[in-house]
């Protein structure tokens, strides 16, 4: 089983759900996270104060699937996260050793 | 009288921010707040300039107020007969100046979320001038409405119905917010909405009741029609949603009770308290409609201005003209159920008027900005929301 | 006297409304603001068709009024002598409205985070019509305990030992929160409740000044001791967790001006200024003991109106018969320290009279309301908490 | 006067506390709340007891009042002619309060976000009996400077000059928070803010109309000349943040708005429409200017106190004296601009007392404190925040 | 060394942390995401527009152990978190090659 | 391709991130969690019902780099999160199967 790891642009998450969905995959979990990269982030100012927030927020999906789909869920993520700007975003793919499902206490690649 | 011009402002800011800031997201609740928060002020500042001599000055030709009380030259301490006998001019200037900002606060809800800062200043600046002025002045400083007899006792017609259609031209000339229909769009922050309404509700007293002009029996029953009628319209809407859609909300509930406010506005002081329940009762469940169907047409009217001011606006102005009676207020007049048919056809005629006359000005004071300076912020400033591309400040960190 | 009105009314909404929406879970803040909010829409209209009349009107028996004045009818600009000659009788239904809305509003607080929307719907018709009605009745419409001679300035037995008592039969009734005891309850947005103690302070003058009917030395005199009790309370409150558990609190310092406010409320215009320190020092204290030991009873009202408003009421009636004073309003009675020894016992009478009837009244009220529709959402509804489930609504997102 | 009683202490509470609240920190929110709440129930008693006695009483070599007075004694109900002959003692006296509550409540600005809350009581207490009750006596109470002939219509020296130069003391003294200049203490929550500000103004008419002694055509003017000054103050400020970096912010026209009445309090009174104008104009730069600047000398005045009302109220009071005009106001003086140049000289002398008696006295205050308790807290449990260290209570959860 | 991470229902993570801390695992981090999954989520709906929350709250434990404990945590986890009703969550578990203890510069096991 | 996590101290966000940059790791990852561990939590009380909050706010930064940077990367972080007192956090680094860049589909090294 791979575990996907995407960081997106928030207003995008909406449409890779919906295309993973599609994909056969029903199941994924999604975090707020700020992000530092090459996209810069923006300026506030109170009372003549000025702070500069290098980060900027992102939204982290978590998908975890059977070995010989990663690679359709990948595409799939690339296609509708792209917006072609900077800051679009990155996907990282790991291993995992097991998978459980706490209802039922299946494991490995049913428990998806 | 002061009193209630102090409840009037806090009816602005921060009733009508907080209520308003609520209800967008929360990327442009600082941007909404604004809004209110600098109209009040620009408005106070043109208010005692030029906007009162405008409205309430020495009639020319039924159509507008010279500009011989520029600056309140003459406007002073002793009271001006034709605006109450009993307080002085002043005090009456200012209550007058505290409906004057609110009026175009309550059309930025329409454009909620999209507005460009600089143009939402200049827009406050012409359309206060040009829209607010003139419609205040008809009605109620001796123009050609007031000459009619038409009845409007806190701004049936020169508050909701001038902002409510203006804010039908806003939203058709500026667009649908990115996302309409399709977006989470939901409201960030409702109990700052409810603070909002509990805060317009209690400013609301003065609104009404303060149109009397003095503490007296008028006032206490100006006060008793404006409460009846904002608890049935939150009630009604309840209930409404509720049959509809089987929950009743929270939203719903102060939407109703606001809709029940703008309602009774221009009736608070000539009817008694079962036509209160009545119109409470109507608005609550009309604005409702007015709401829901607004999806039908396709506009996007972000906060529902058209809906509750617009819609309730006019039933009130009409609801005048049936349940109007002098043994309430004997300076006003008799309505419709009170053998007076002709008060209703004035009341009609002072709806068509001021609703004609706001949408179309706001049509064309839109499209001059528009054309010039732009109206709405550009798609990425829209994104990253207002607070942050026309202010700089995130509301909360 | 308008304005005492509208202070009050900003006391259930925003005031209560926010106090009481501060102190609960995310997830139930909505559900807790609609009802205090509901209320006052519904006691709006339920008060000018049969509630003013059975509390104010024509005595029949000592027990209840009649409902002569059903609608209103009868009830005008003109005085009443009865109820204050100087003011139109709606001002004083108007004023009295007021407290009827908050004090049902009040009680929600005893059975926050779990009770069905409908049910509250139908306990505050039933509440209001059959429990505050004859109290009211009884102590200021000219019923039994009026003619004994019950000192009760501005609603001690009326609204604080009615709400707090029937609180406690909430409580049982309902019985504990899921998690109660051993989940993490806290509030979740202790500013909001403090602005909610800050309005509710503000709105208390109209209260307790405004009771005064008039604005002359005794209404300020009630001001003066509503204010200074309120302040004692905070202190004392404060003082009294400091030494107990080594940190004063900032909702501490709140709920004991709260304690102060309510305890102060059947004294404010009857004693003078060192009666009220000793008042709200007490109030401070007895309040935070009575919350402390909440604990040890077993029952779970959940924001301790109970131990605030029950107690403190108490406390305030009994004080009254104590420090109350001639020399401050002559209209009162002299208390026990004024040579009047005769007056603890009436206030005996009205402390016990006032906090039966609430109990055992409410009690038979909750239980047919549960015997019928059902009186506490459901366990996986509760865990969703009120808002989603009551009403499909969020109040932050 | 009840009523703008009432309005006055809504400014301290809810409304400055929410004001400060909101610029805070999520972890010093409710720390910052409770320095303005139990500052108003410490003066709320002190203020009774002795303080009114003091500030009011029987003058003593023109320095202070004598403690006669002591709780209220021979403080009634029968007007006190050099107080308002048409009020009741009383009233004054709890007008007065209002204000003796809000002054050291302002100065808490300085030091947010690290007092230690025990060292906040003494300060309290110290510096309005100390620093308040001697200002209040020399300009209002007969002191030497009424004497002069200084003209401070509702506190631009009394309240604004002293909390405004004590709060330089207490940022020198106190030293800068941990992280100041690189660390993020961006305003936790702005709209928290804002409502405090409307809450302000809304107050404010109070504080300034109040300041009358009458609903008359006198209260009517200094209504006229607050709101003005306040909307002139947002302004000027927005415009000249503007300019000067490019965005106009939410922050900055509510602060100008503030600076604007700071600047305004000590002459609404006293002038016409132009110079409010102009007060508010000026008010929005400078004390726009002084903000900036505050970066330049490098004490952490946290929540610009000595920026704001500092700078404005010298302003103020300085523009009284160019500006008055017993045109407006019969019972003040004329100023510079109306032909008594020798009014500039006693302002002059005011603002210098007033700014060096309480810069100097709040220096000795706090030295005094610091080497017996101890003033702030330690790094530990700065970084903790104050909710938690000082009250273990979370403002959000 | 492994990761494991679970996604539970939020009221549940009181009762997982006591049963992990008994069994001597000292330490762990939690994070709030939001799930998609079986379980549905809610209805809202303001004047009348009605939106659908597809993403349900979840907690997210990660808890870094030593080999041979991973099973044991694995089945605690089931047990305490388990409702039997849809949507109580997932538990992953992949493999670490390093920890460190900032603190102390620790590394391995001993990091733990 | 590593994956580093550490669980920091939130206020040394500032100074890890700053070091990272200056090593020339050009971008992380930011989330805020909640740690549990030998640092203690807090009390609070409101009305005289005390609650102890066993967890502490902690800061997750993830960093994705290549292999041979990995080590510098967990030595900077030590070097500057570290305060010395309990509670200063964890680094846990694994392995990941592969990289993309959601921008431009550039996989590997190239794409982080
Ligand atoms: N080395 C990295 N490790 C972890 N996350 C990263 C790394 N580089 C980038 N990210 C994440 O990816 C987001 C996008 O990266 P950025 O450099 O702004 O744009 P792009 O991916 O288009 O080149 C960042 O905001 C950050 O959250
Ligand atoms: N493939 C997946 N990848 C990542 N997270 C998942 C996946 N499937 C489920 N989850 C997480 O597990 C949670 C529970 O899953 P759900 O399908 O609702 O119930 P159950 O696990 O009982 O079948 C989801 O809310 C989501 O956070
Ligand atoms: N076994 C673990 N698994 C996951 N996270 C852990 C583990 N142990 C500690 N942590 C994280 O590291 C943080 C610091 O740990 P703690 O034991 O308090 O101090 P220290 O690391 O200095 O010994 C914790 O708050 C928690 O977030």
């Amino acid at each position: 089983m791979k575990k996907i790891e995407a960081i997106i642009k928030p207003f995008k998450l909406e449409e890779v759900k919906d295309a993973l969905t599609e994909l056969g995959v029903y199941g994924m979990t999604v975090s707020e996270v700020r992000g530092f990269g090459r996209q810069k982030g923006h300026k506030e100012a109170y009372r003549g104060t000025e702070y500069t927030i290098e980060f900027v927020p992102k939204t982290k999906i978590e998908v975890v699937v059977v070995d010989n789909l990663a690679n359709k869920v990948v595409e799939t993520i690339i296609r509708t996260a792209k917006t072609g700007s900077i800051g679009d975003g990155k996907i990282f793919v790991s291993n995992l050793d097991e998978v459980v499902r706490i209802r039922t206490g299946e494991t490995g690649d049913r428990a998806i | 009288m002061l009193t209630s011009s102090a409840l009037v402002l806090a009816m602005t800011m921060p009733g009508l921010a907080l209520f308003y800031g609520g209800l967008v997201r929360n990327k442009n609740v600082l941007g909404t707040i604004m809004h209110s928060f600098i109209i009040l002020c620009l408005v106070s500042v043109m208010w005692v300039l030029w906007g009162y001599s405008l409205a309430f000055g020495p009639d020319v030709g039924g159509v507008i107020g010279s500009l011989e009380w520029f600056g309140l030259s003459g406007v002073g301490g002793d009271p001006n007969p034709a605006y109450g006998s009993t307080i002085p001019h002043q005090v009456y200037m200012l209550f007058q100046l505290m409906f004057a900002a609110i009026t175009p606060a309550l059309v930025t809800g329409a454009f909620a979320e999209r507005m460009r800062f600089s143009a939402l200043l200049v827009f406050a600046a012409l359309w206060s001038t040009f829209i607010y002025c003139p419609l205040a002045h008809w009605i109620w400083g001796g123009g050609w409405l007031a000459k009619m007899g038409a009845l409007d006792f806190a701004g049936g017609a020169v508050v909701h119905i001038s902002s409510g259609w203006a804010a039908l031209a806003c939203a058709l000339v500026l667009g649908k917010r990115k996302g309409y229909g399709t977006a989470y769009l939901a409201p960030h922050n409702l109990p700052m909405t409810l603070l909002g309404a509990g805060l317009l509700w209690f400013g609301w007293f003065g609104f009404n009741a303060g149109s009397a002009l003095g503490a007296n029996a008028l006032a206490a029953s100006a006060f008793l029609a404006t409460n009846t009628a904002a608890a049935m319209g939150a009630l009604s809407w309840m209930v409404a949603e509720w049959l509809h859609r089987d929950k009743p909300t929270t939203l719903g509930a102060a939407s109703g009770a606001i809709a029940g406010l703008a309602t009774i506005t221009p009736a608070a002081g000539f009817v008694g308290l079962f036509p209160a329940l009545l119109i409470g009762l109507t608005a609550g469940v009309a604005c409702y409609a007015a709401v829901v169907w607004k999806g039908r047409f396709g506009y996007d009217d972000s906060l529902d201005v058209v809906g509750i001011h617009g819609v309730g606006g006019a039933i009130g102005i009409f609801a005048t003209g049936l349940f109007a009676s002098k043994l309430i207020n004997p300076a006003g007049a008799n309505g419709l159920f009170f053998g007076n048919p002709g008060q209703v056809y004035i009341q009609l005629a002072t709806i068509g008027a001021a609703l004609v006359f706001a949408l179309v000005g706001t049509f064309i004071i839109l499209k001059l900005i528009d054309w010039t300076i732009g109206l709405r912020v550009d798609a990425e400033e829209e994104e990253r929301g207002l607070d942050l591309s026309q202010h700089e400040e995130r509301a909360y960190s």
